[in-house]
This record gives C-alpha cells, structure tokens and sequence, in this order.
C-alpha cells in the first residue's frame, strides 16, 4: 500500500526523467530553439503552508504548461520556469531570489512568493533589480499606489479593500450602516506583519461607522485559541472578522469558535486562510463558515476544466498536482490566475514593444503588466475565464485594479457563492485615499518623488 | 466589576487546554525516563502517528482496523529509532541526543509529506466537540464531549504509565536504566528490549495525542508545533514525573489562560507565548528539579 | 610533504602560545583572508548577497552560541532572539541618533544584546543542563513578542515591519552586494579574532573550566556568577552584531516574527556540526547548515528537473537533511572542525601512514 | 586487615622531616578549628571537633571508610558550611566561608574523585589554577592589551615550572582525559599548586594508586612542603604511607576525633587501634 505508492510514484519519476532526456536531447539537435521566456516559480511544498503552496504554484505551473502545449506558448514564444523551496520563510526566499534572479542570459520578470512576510522581504529590491513584484492580493497593501511603487503590483485586490468588503457585506446584513452603531466586532488575527495589514483600514472605518473593534491576536502556529474565542464570547462579538494563515490555525479557530457555541455564519475567512483545505481541518463543525474569495473556485470555468482536459485527463501525467482532485479548489485556480496574469502581461509587453513572438525585459514586461486589462468581456470569454475574476483593469496609478471580491459560503463539502455580484468596500474612495496617503508618507520619508501619472 | 462567572470559565477553559499539553508532555517523560532523551521529535511524532491514522482510513480500512495498523507503524518508528539513531549514540551528551532528535524530526516531517502528500485532512472521531446544553444550562460551563474524553484518556494513560513504572517487571528494569545505564547492564537488564518498549510506548501515547489535537485542530502539518506547548509543561512538572506532567499541565493551562484574558489586552494580547516559559522559569529558580523531578544531587 | 613542523622551534612561551603556530598554517591563512577579501571581484551578486554574506553573518552568530554552549557549557536556545535585538537596536539607533555612525551603531545594537543577554542568563546560575536549554525559550519568544507588541520599536509602522536604513560608513554608502559583503567581512573577521583571543586566553579557561567542573572551577577561586554571566553576555552580544548585520546587510526588510524558534535551532545545528567549543567550527558550520537545503534543492531540481514531482523533492531534501544531521552525530560528535584536524594530521604524516 | 600491617613502617621512613633541617620550620598555628559539628538533616558527619594546623607542617587527617575525612576538608575550605563550630585563619575567625573566599584566603585543594577540567590539556589545567591571578579584563584578554599579555606569560611560566617540578612535561599539552589515573591525580596537584596557596588541602590523594605512584606522590607532597613551604592538609584512610610523611595526625571514627598527635603517639593510641581492627563500640 504505502511503500508501493511511493515506489510507483519514484519509478514514474525516473521513467519520466529518462523520457524527458530523450526528448530534450532530440529536440535540442532536432529543430532549431524556440524563444524562451523564463518565469521563477517561488513555492513552498513543505512545512505549515504546504498545502497552499503545492495549490497555488500547481495551478501556476500547469498553466505555463497549458500555455506551451495548448497555444505553442505566447506567439511562439516558450515559457519555462525554474522552481524554488522557501518554505515560507523569509531569510530563504531571498536566497531564492537571487538564485532565480538569472537563468541562462535571460533575467527573471517577476516575483510572486506568496506570502506577505516574503513580498516584505523584497520590496525594497525589485526596483533596482526590474522585477515586478506581483503581490496578487497579499502584500504590501500600500504598494496598490503606483506613483510610489511602480514595480510592486497588487490586483485583483488588497487588504484594505478586502477588510472594507467584509465590512460592507455585514451592515448590509445587519440592515445599513446605522445599524453598525454598537455592534461589535472582533478581528482576530494571527499575530504577524499579516495579521495587521487590515488595521488601519478597519479601525478607520470602525470610527467612521461607530461600531466596536476589537483586535485579538493569535500566536502562530494557533492550535490553541481557547482564551481568544472566551474573550470574544466575553465581549458577546456579533462578527468575527478571521485572519489567519495555516490549515491548523483556521481548523482551531472553527473547532473552538463551535466549542463556546459562536455561529459558524457570523465569522468571516480572510482568502489567505480560506480555501477548503482550512473548512476541511475544522471538519464539520466549519459548516456555514463565511470565506472571502477574489478568485472563484470550481471547474465549470472554461479555462480550468479544458486545462483539466490537457494536462490531467486519461493519465495524461501532465500535471503538476500530485492530488488531481485539488484542481479547482481555490488555491488551484487563484495559481491559474496569477499565471494567467504573468502571461497577458507579457503577451502586451509583446504588443507595446513590438517585441511579437520574442522574449521580453523587466522594464517592458512591467509595462505590459500595468496594462493588464479585463474589462473586455470577449477578451475574458476567450481565456475562458469569464465570471472568475472580477473585470478590472490596471493603470499607471492604480495597480489594484479591481477592489471587489464575492462572498462564499461552506456547505460542508464545497463553497457557494452568496454574492449575487463582486462586491468592495462601501466606500471604495475612501480606501484608495486611506492607501494613497499612506503611500504618499512612506514617500516622503523615503524621499522618493512621486511619478506623474495621467490616469 | 469582576465577573466570576466568566472567571470560572477562563480558568475551566484553561484546565482543558492543560490536559491537552500533558497528554503530549507524556511522550517526552516516558523517553526522558528511560534513556535520559530529550525527545524533540516528539511533536513530529504526533503528527505523524495521526496522519497515518487518517491516511490508513482512507484507504478505506475502518476506524478500528486503523487503530491497530497506525499503532503497529508508531511501534516500527519506535524502534527504528532506537535502534538506528539511539543505539548509535548511547553514551553521547545530553546535548547532542537533543540535536539527534530534532534531526529525526526532520526526518519523520519529511517521511510524514512524502507518504501522505500534504492535503490537509480531519479526524473524526465521532465525539461532539460542542457544548454540553444541560451542563451550560445547570452550571454555565463550556464542556464538550471531547473534553471528557481527553480528560479520562489522560487520566486512563498516567495511570496505566503509572502501573508500567512501579509494578511492572520492565517498569523497575526503567528506573535502574535512569538511575544507571552500566549498572542496569551489568545486573542483566535487557536495555535494548526496553528502550524498544518505551519508544513503542511513545509512539503509542504520541497517537492518542495526536488523535485528539486532530480531532480540533485538523490533520495538518502544524500539528509538529504542540511539542512546544509541551516544553513548559515538562520543565515545571519535571522531566521524570507522570504525575508532574498532569499537575504542571493543569497549571501551565490554566495560567495561561487567565494571564492572557486579564492581562494580555493591555498589552495588545499574545502573552501566553511567552508566559508559560517564564513561569517555568521563575518555578526553576525555587525549585531546580522541577516539580516532582528527582533531585540533582551535585557530588564533590 | 609540506605541511611539516620539522625545524620550526619555538624559543618563547608567547610564541608557543600564538594563535597559528605553524608557518604552514599562517601562509595558509593569509592566503585565506587574501581570498576572502578578493572573491567579490569574481563572485556574481547571487553568491555575494545569498551565500556568502549570510553565511559570514551566520558564522559569527554561531560563534556567539560557541562561545556560550562551547566554551561555558550552557545549552541556550534563545539565540535567535539575541539576534532580533540586534536588529532592532541597530534600526533605532541609526533612527534615532542622527549621524551615529554605523559601526558604532552595530556595536552600540551588539551591547544591547549583551545586557538582554545578561539577565536572561541570571536563571543559569541556579538551572543546568536541559532546563536551563528549555528556560532560554522564555527569552526567545518573550523578545520576539515584546519588539513585535510596542510599536516604537518599528517605529510605529502600521505592518510593523522595519526597512533597514543605508550603510553609511565615512559617509560613503555601501549599497551594492559587493561593498555590503565587504562590511560583513571585516566586522565578522575583527569579532573572530577578539573570540579567538577570549578563547585561547585566561577568559576561556574561565569559561571551560566552569564548562567541565563547576565545583572545582569555584575552588580555583573563579566566581560561577561572574563567569557565566560574562559568557551570557559576550555569546549574546555576538548575536547581537549578528542579528543587526542580518538585517542590514542582508535581509533588508525585517519583521520581529522573521526570528524565529528554528532560527535558534539552526544556529544551534552549525554550533553542533561544525564542533563544540572550536571557533572555525563556527563557521564550518554555519557553512553546512546554510547551504545543505540550497544545495539538495538546486540537486534535485537540476538532476530530476521537472520530472519528479516538485512536492516530493521538497520532502526527499528535508529527510535527507535530517538524516545528515543524525550520521553527523553519530559518527563524528566533534564536528567538521575535529575532521580539518584529522585531515591535518594525516597531512602532517604524508606520505607516511604513521 | 592485620594491625601490624597497618601499623609497621614502609619503607619510605627516612626521617627527612627533622624540623631542624627543613627549608620552612614549622611555626605558629596557621588554622584552627573549634568544636566543628557538621549534619546532613539528622546524619551527623562531625560531631564537636578540634584540632588545629601549624603553619609549614604536614597534618594528616585519617579513619576509616566514612569517618567524615572528607566532610571536614569540605568544611576548611567552605564546601559545606558547619551547623556549629568555628574556624579561624591566624586567629581571624571566618564566618560564612564559600570555596572561592577559601581560595582567596590562600586554601586550595584536591578532591577524592578526580575533578579536572575534562576537555582541557595539563597546560591549560595547571594555568586555570592561577584564575586568582588573572587580572585582566575580558576586553584586555580580547585586545590582547599588555596587562593582559603579561599575565599569560606570567601564568605560563608558573605552570611550566610546576610542570617541570611534578615531572610531566612529556605530557604537557595532552588532555587530560587521556591520562593514566595515576597522572591525572599528579596533574591536580598540579593545579592546586599554581594558585601558589598557602594551605594545600589533599583528599586522599594517593587513593587507588599502587606502591610505586604512592610513593612518587610522598614524595612531590614533601617536596612541595620543603620546596614552597606549603601547609599540608591530607586525607588518607589506610595509616600505611601518612604516617611517614605527616609530621601530625588526626584520627576521625564516625565523625568523632579519637586521636590527634605525632604519628608514634597515635599508632600507641587504642581507640585508634581499635577503630582500624573494627572493635565493635
């Protein structure tokens, strides 16, 4: 049972090793070299994270893959990547940095570590470096100001926008921003950089409204909040707004929330932290759990179930997820997106530089990524991934793009969506003028000027 | 005003939690009892045990035909350590038994992700994890099921341990392994049979644990990372003492708890990292041995 | 055939007692530092900024924990901790005191260290062996949990994440990998020898002896209290430096969380590896545990490529690591540093088996 | 064991301690102990002992197996502290004495079970012995500043000269743990000596050693005794070999002294008699 499952997996592996030799030595000899644009893969398939990471960067992978075997690439140009551990650690992920920051003659176009420690960790060299920093929905929330950080990207959404969506869905459910008055809400957060970047948001918005926020930290790894939830149930929450990260830590924080008999409907999962993998750890007790998504799960998008089709169906043994049935899941396609925003970016970096059908650089591969653009609802038909992602687009100004995410639901066994339409804060102006004066401070202690931007 | 009610809850709550700790902390005694090992691998261990345990069954075996499988494989561990990392090294430092264990850890993680893959899984054990309605209703206290049963499985395993200790055969050959490896020896004390044994033990006592950490906190890898909850626990209750174990989890649980729901908001909460270790401390410096620790005698 | 002492005598004790006795030995170490000082002409930015400039930093943390679990026989675990300090330190000070200079800064962050050091390691007096290791946790999360809960600390910067201000030295800043590592370099290599001078000289003998037996240590009229204590403090200070270079010449952007509990554990790993109570150990070590994961994860992204499942490399390499670390154990317990021995020796009998 | 065994003189007895031809005569009382009594809980170790140490003497203490030998060298140099009694040094009366004030005072010792510094060579062991001498501070030592450098040579040539007088200059920069039991005992003797103590305090120093190393040992005792005029305190259990070398005996039997004079008077002793043929009391 276990030993041969391994052993069938390792021989698959060697047999796969030895195919590819083959191919690769005929290949090389056989035809003349396709151009290659190199993307580093930064995943983190061991320790705490590990389950998000083989998701999120699996979805990646499978979708450079998807691109080269379904469409030759883009305009002929191959993608291939390199992969490297972090484990989610920051000292490490610099190593990888560097490591992935050349290959070959060709430099790397972006950094997507996924994890806000580790974008922490390299914000302040992108610049220097012509690397895009492509924090899709975590990070920096700042950053979203593209005046002061022209390489650091934020879409489809940050923090702040997240935390004031939530706060938009609750008064909606609680009947209008007049009944928020006195109401209490608990934001209960893993106790890092992370847990905090919803704060300023959050309490400005607590002022605005008049209700009452508390802020409960967890010390990671959080597989103990017994006094956290008696302090909520003590100061009788009427929502919790979780912020965690770790399937141990969510699946704690339901089990616990079910054990001093807090409703499951009234807590709130931050996307970090929300996917099935942390429902799952809180067993059946998580039922009716709220999560917040940016990108939607499932397979009835075009894009997932075709790729699904290429890489995974009849053994095709294409794919890179070592469980097939994750391919859906939320970390599944949010990696699916991320891909699908590097290679959009790079198919305008293309078109901008009239570089069609050749690699591209950092600086015009960051152009292309400031003119990713969903609004057109051909362009998102066509990648088959229309009613996935909010349509949105980026500007020299704004490298949030959309702002909105939906709401969803866990039944038990998957998430439902209860959102009839993406949804953002109630007061999206406010938000973008909490980050831009915040990005505007960190400016000017930096003195760094800001870039005139037309739009 | 102070409300007792919500006291008694925070101190119940804490209580709880402690049992949780000791259950853990006892896998660390029993090695430390027997061959002076500090086993850090001990919070892998646990994982490992339940992911087997959740893994065997979806392989479609039932709950009790999982049990003694995950349970056969914990005693293979065991013993696979004793003889391959233990054996090697007796005679060696404290210190560096400790780095052999955390080494092992590594090993057992990385054996636990390549067997089992990462997917995140949870264990249920069919016990409600929900608070009792009558004892809220009559007495306002938050008990689930799972609570009992953790209590009475601690309760049921000190005992048991206990009985191994102090009337068993092998238990006696135990403490003269403690008190003196050579001369266990030389009076014809089978030390490899019972390091075996022990570490099977730990193995099991590591699956209990595991089984109810699981059932809360899901199957998942952070689940390596209740071993330092543990560390307290033993420093106070003493690295040799079953009973120790159960009174200093009592205690670490309980003071946690009530230092970071009164004390903890004032400084922006997440006191109870730090506190439990700081207690130890502050135990150690009265008494150095630990609760119920045997005295260390300094010869000159 | 070389390496000989023959017709090498020494005619003073204080040249019996100099650090490199053999001239074989110091030709080789000025070629070392020689090295050390050029390769940045020939190293690209990738081995400056990822291998060798941790590594140095590393090197000299671990030679802080060297000197506390070598020399002074006290098992601590907190050492990551002493780091954050550092760090910290280093930030506010330069934040803080306009125009302090870096150096005196780093030094400054490394006293900080010290007395943090100092009154975590007041439990020592009174606690041994592994209590003692498991009661220098409370320092490592008490430190990591304080510099993370007052705000000042980071300045109140609403992520609570520092950005590590330039290295300004004589008012040049030395911004590139290249000027960085040679910072690293110098301060690391002035550290080391001071250790070595602590170590060989009346300081270490203090040190071991409380080490090897306590009680006669105190009968030869040595003060445990002040012995130990100066060794909390000196370990930590290095820690200390370590931490504020690690954030300042390498990490750059630094939350209070990023010093972590298996930062202590690694640093305990290159103390271990490399050898107790050695100070080229130290960096042995440090070399070991710093590149081992780099090298098994290129190793098996290189052979296996995409082939094998990335999952599964990740798990091979933390098993394989593991692994390493227990033969280590077993079949050398003094450490790489005690194999360049062996290997000297041997090299001193060439080519003659004895 | 038979008493003439005990009792006969060994070979060694060259009387070379005729105090008029010794470098350093004997002189006035160096240490004195008053009514010492010393308990465990309810274990008596000493009961109202007193005797007294002259300065430049050898002054044996012996008995049998768990006589308190050791309590009361651990009580001279402030091991243990006694529930009763006094000590003074040249009639100053210390209260409250710990080994490192002992060690300042100028006592220093050896212990019954080798207690070396396991992971250091002989060198390093004897030069540890001079930590009172050490002066400097850690940030001199690492500066390696003058006052810092004189010291060490200072120290060295101390412990060379010790190690030429103890004969172990073979040995010199070996570890101790690699030494025959016999050296190792030499070594400590070593150490005690390079913190240049006034009073010396030996338990059982010739303890597990056969004849030849025994008699090696007689001989660095007095010679350390002629040669630096050291004050003596030994412990041994067997009579045999002390009686030669020490110029005065005390003799202890469950905690009690039952003798205390020249090695004649006490070998003429019965209680002392008794206690070494195990007369039931």
């Amino acid at each position: 049972m276990l030993s041969n499952k391994i052993l069938r997996r390792g021989w698959s592996g060697v047999a796969a090793a030895v195919a590819m030799w083959a191919t690769a030595a005929m290949s090389t000899s056989a035809m003349v070299q396709q151009p290659e644009q190199y993307f580093p893969v930064a995943s983190m398939r061991v320790g705490p994270y590990n389950a998000m990471g083989t998701g999120i960067f699996g979805g990646v992978i499978d979708y450079l893959n998807y691109v080269n075997i379904k469409h030759g690439g883009v305009n002929g140009v191959k993608l291939v990547y390199e992969e490297c551990e972090t484990e989610y650690n920051a000292a490490r992920s610099v190593e990888c940095y560097q490591r992935l920051l050349n290959r070959g003659d060709q430099k790397m176009l972006l950094w997507d570590p996924y994890g806000t420690p580790l974008a922490y960790a390299v914000i302040g060299r992108v610049a220097s470096d012509n690397v895009v920093l492509a924090q899709a929905g975590y990070g920096r929330t700042d950053a979203a100001d593209g005046r002061v950080w022209p390489w650091v990207f934020g879409a489809t959404a940050n923090y702040w926008s997240q935390i004031a969506m939530k706060l938009n869905y609750i008064q909606q459910k609680e009947g209008g921003i007049d009944k928020m008055k006195g109401k209490t809400i608990v934001h209960l957060h893993i106790d890092t950089a992370y847990g905090r970047e919803p704060l300023p948001a959050m309490r400005q918005i607590a002022k605005d409204w008049g209700f009452n926020l508390i802020e409960i930290p967890i010390a990671p790894p959080g597989l103990e909040q017994q006094s956290q939830w008696l302090q909520i149930r003590q100061a009788k929450a009427d929502w919790v707004t979780f912020w965690g990260a770790g399937a141990g830590m969510s699946g704690t924080a339901i089990t616990t929330a079910a054990r001093i008999g807090f409703p499951r409907n009234k807590i709130i999962f931050v996307t970090f932290g929300g996917a099935e993998e942390d429902m799952i750890a809180g067993g059946a007790q998580a039922t009716d759990t709220n999560v917040v998504a940016m990108v939607l799960p499932g397979k009835q998008w075009p894009l997932i179930a075709d790729i699904e089709k290429v890489l995974y169906s009849d053994g095709a043994g294409k794919g890179n997820m070592q469980n097939p049935t994750r391919v859906g899941t939320i970390y599944y396609n949010r990696g699916v997106i991320a891909a699908v925003n590097y290679v959009e970016a790079l198919r305008n970096a293309q078109k901008i530089h009239n570089k069609v059908g050749k690699p591209v650089n950092g600086a015009e591969f960051r152009d292309g990524y400031e003119a990713l653009d969903y609004t057109i609802e051909a362009r998102r038909k066509e990648l088959g991934i229309d009613g996935m992602l909010p349509p949105y687009k980026l500007t020299c100004r704004n490298h949030e793009g959309a702002g909105t995410f939906h709401m969803m639901r866990w039944d038990g066994a998957k998430f439902e969506i209860v959102t009839k339409d993406w949804m953002g804060a109630n007061d999206p102006k406010m938000i973008r003028q909490l980050i831009e004066d915040s990005a505007e401070k960190y400016a000017k202690e930096n003195n760094i000027t800001l870039r005139d931007c037309p739009n | 005003m102070f409300d007792i009610s919500f006291f008694i809850e925070v101190l119940v709550g804490g209580l709880l939690s402690g049992i949780m700790y000791s259950l853990v902390a006892l896998g660390f005694v029993l090695i430390y009892k027997a061959s002076s090992v500090f086993n850090f691998a001990q919070g892998s261990m646990v994982f490992f045990a339940v992911l087997t345990f959740v893994g065997v069954m979806e392989k479609g075996l039932p709950f009790w035909a999982a049990l003694p499988v995950a349970v056969g494989v914990m005693v293979l561990v065991g013993m696979a350590t004793e003889r391959f990392v233990l054996r090697p090294l007796v005679s060696q430092s404290e210190d560096t038994l400790l780095m052999a264990t955390i080494g092992l850890s590594f090993v057992i993680e990385g054996v636990a992700q390549l067997v089992w893959g990462v997917d995140v899984r949870n264990l249920d054990l069919g016990i409600r994890d929900e608070p009792i309605g009558w004892v809220l209703d009559s007495t306002g206290m938050l008990i689930s099921q799972l609570d009992i049963t953790a209590g009475i499985v601690a309760s049921v395993m000190v005992a048991s341990l206990a009985l191994l200790f102090s009337r068993t055969k092998v238990g006696r050959g135990l403490r003269a392994v403690a008190d003196d490896h050579t001369a266990a020896l030389s009076i014809g004390i089978p030390l490899k049979q019972i390091w075996m044994l022990v570490w099977a033990t730990a193995g099991v006592v590591a699956l209990v644990a595991g089984m109810l950490w699981g059932a809360r906190s899901g199957v998942q890898f952070a689940l390596v990372w209740v071993a330092l909850k543990a560390l307290p626990v033993l420093i106070i209750g003493g690295f040799t003492s079953v009973p120790g174990v159960i009174v200093a989890g009592l205690l670490v649980g309980a003071s946690e708890k009530i230092v970071e729901v009164y004390i903890g908001p004032k400084f922006g909460g997440g006191v109870e990292v730090w506190f439990p270790y700081v207690l130890a401390v502050l135990f150690l410096l009265v008494r150095p041995e630990g609760l119920f620790g045997e005295r260390i005698i300094r010869r000159v | 055939m070389f390496y000989r002492e023959a017709g090498q005598f020494r005619t003073s004790y204080a040249q019996d007692s100099q650090i490199l006795p053999l001239r074989q030995d110091r030709v080789g170490m000025a070629v070392l530092l020689m090295a050390a000082a050029l390769v940045p002409f020939v190293a690209n930015a990738y081995w400056l900024s990822a291998i060798l400039i941790p590594w140095l930093i590393l090197s000299l943390v671990a030679l802080g924990q060297n000197i506390l679990m070598g020399y002074a026989g006290q098992l601590s675990l907190g050492s990551a901790g002493f780091m954050a300090v550092g760090a910290f330190a280093c930030y506010n000070f330069i934040l803080r005191v306009p125009g302090i200079p870096f150096i005196v800064a780093v030094i400054l962050s490394g006293i900080c260290a010290a007395l943090v050091g100092i009154a975590f390691g007041l439990p020592s007096l009174r606690i041994r062996g592994l209590y003692l290791a498991v009661a220098t946790l409370a320092s490592q999360f008490f430190i990591v949990w304080s510099l993370d809960k007052f705000a000042w600390f980071k300045n109140y910067d609403p992520a609570g994440v520092i950005t590590a201000q330039k290295i300004m030295i004589l008012g040049h800043d030395f911004a590139s990998p290249r000027e960085k590592y040679w910072v690293v370099l110098v301060i690391v290599l002035v550290l080391t020898l001071l250790a070595k001078n602590m170590a060989r000289g009346s300081v270490g003998r203090g040190w071991m002896a409380v080490r090897d037996m306590d009680v006669a240590a105190e009968v030869t009229g040595l003060s445990l209290l002040r012995t130990k204590l100066q060794a909390f403090a000196i370990s930590s200070f290095y820690c200390g430096v370590g931490g504020a270079l690690f954030a300042f010449a390498y990490l750059q952007t630094v939350e209070p969380s990023a010093f972590t509990i298996e930062l202590s554990f690694r640093i305990l790993f290159m103390v271990i590896i490399g050898g107790l109570g050695t100070i080229m150990g130290s960096f042995l070590g440090a070399g070991f545990i710093l590149l081992m994961p780099i090298f098994l994860n290129v190793f098996f992204h290189t052979v296996f490529g995409k082939s094998v499942d990335a999952s599964i490399a990740s798990a091979l390499e933390q098993i394989i690591f593991g692994v390493m670390i227990i033969t280590f154990l077993i079949y050398e317990p003094l450490g790489l540093a005690r194999l360049w021995q062996l290997t000297k020796e041997r090299l001193r009998l060439w080519p003659f088996r004895h | 064991m038979n008493i003439s065994t005990v009792l006969q003189s060994s070979p060694l007895q060259s009387n070379v301690l005729q105090s008029s031809q010794r470098a350093f005569p004997i002189g006035a009382p160096i240490l004195e102990l008053e009514s010492i009594s010393l308990r465990f809980g309810g274990v008596k170790a000493l009961t109202d002992i007193s005797f007294n140490v002259l300065e430049h003497e050898v002054r044996a203490i012996i008995g049998p197996n768990g006589a308190g030998k050791s309590s009361m060298l651990n009580v001279i140099n402030g091991v243990y502290v006694p529930q009763e009694g006094t000590i003074s040094l040249r009639g100053e009366r210390l209260a409250g004495m710990t080994p490192t004030a002992a060690a300042n005072l100028g006592i220093s010792r050896t212990f019954q079970n080798i207690a070396l510094f396991k992971g250091m060579s002989v060198l390093a062991n004897i030069m540890a012995g001079r930590a009172l001498r050490a002066h400097a501070t850690f940030l001199e030592v690492a500066l390696q500043l003058p006052r810092a450098r004189r010291e060490e040579t200072e120290s060295r040539e101390a412990a060379e000269e010790i190690i030429e007088f103890l004969e172990i200059e073979h040995i010199r920069k070996t570890p101790v743990s690699r030494l025959p039991y016999g050296l190792q005992k030499r070594v400590e003797l070593g150490r005690a000596l390079a913190a240049e103590p006034k009073i010396l305090l030996l338990d059982e120093p010739m303890a597990g050693m056969n004849i030849e190393e025994k008699q090696d040992m007689c001989r660095f005792i007095l010679d350390v005794n002629d040669h630096y005029g050291t004050t003596m305190v030994l412990i041994e259990h067997d009579m045999g070999v002390v009686m030669d070398i020490s110029d005065r005996v005390v003799v202890l039997d469950y905690g009690k002294k039952i003798g205390d004079g020249t090695p004649d008077e006490v070998r003429a002793n019965q209680d002392v008699i008794d206690a070494y043929l195990g007369v039931a009391h």
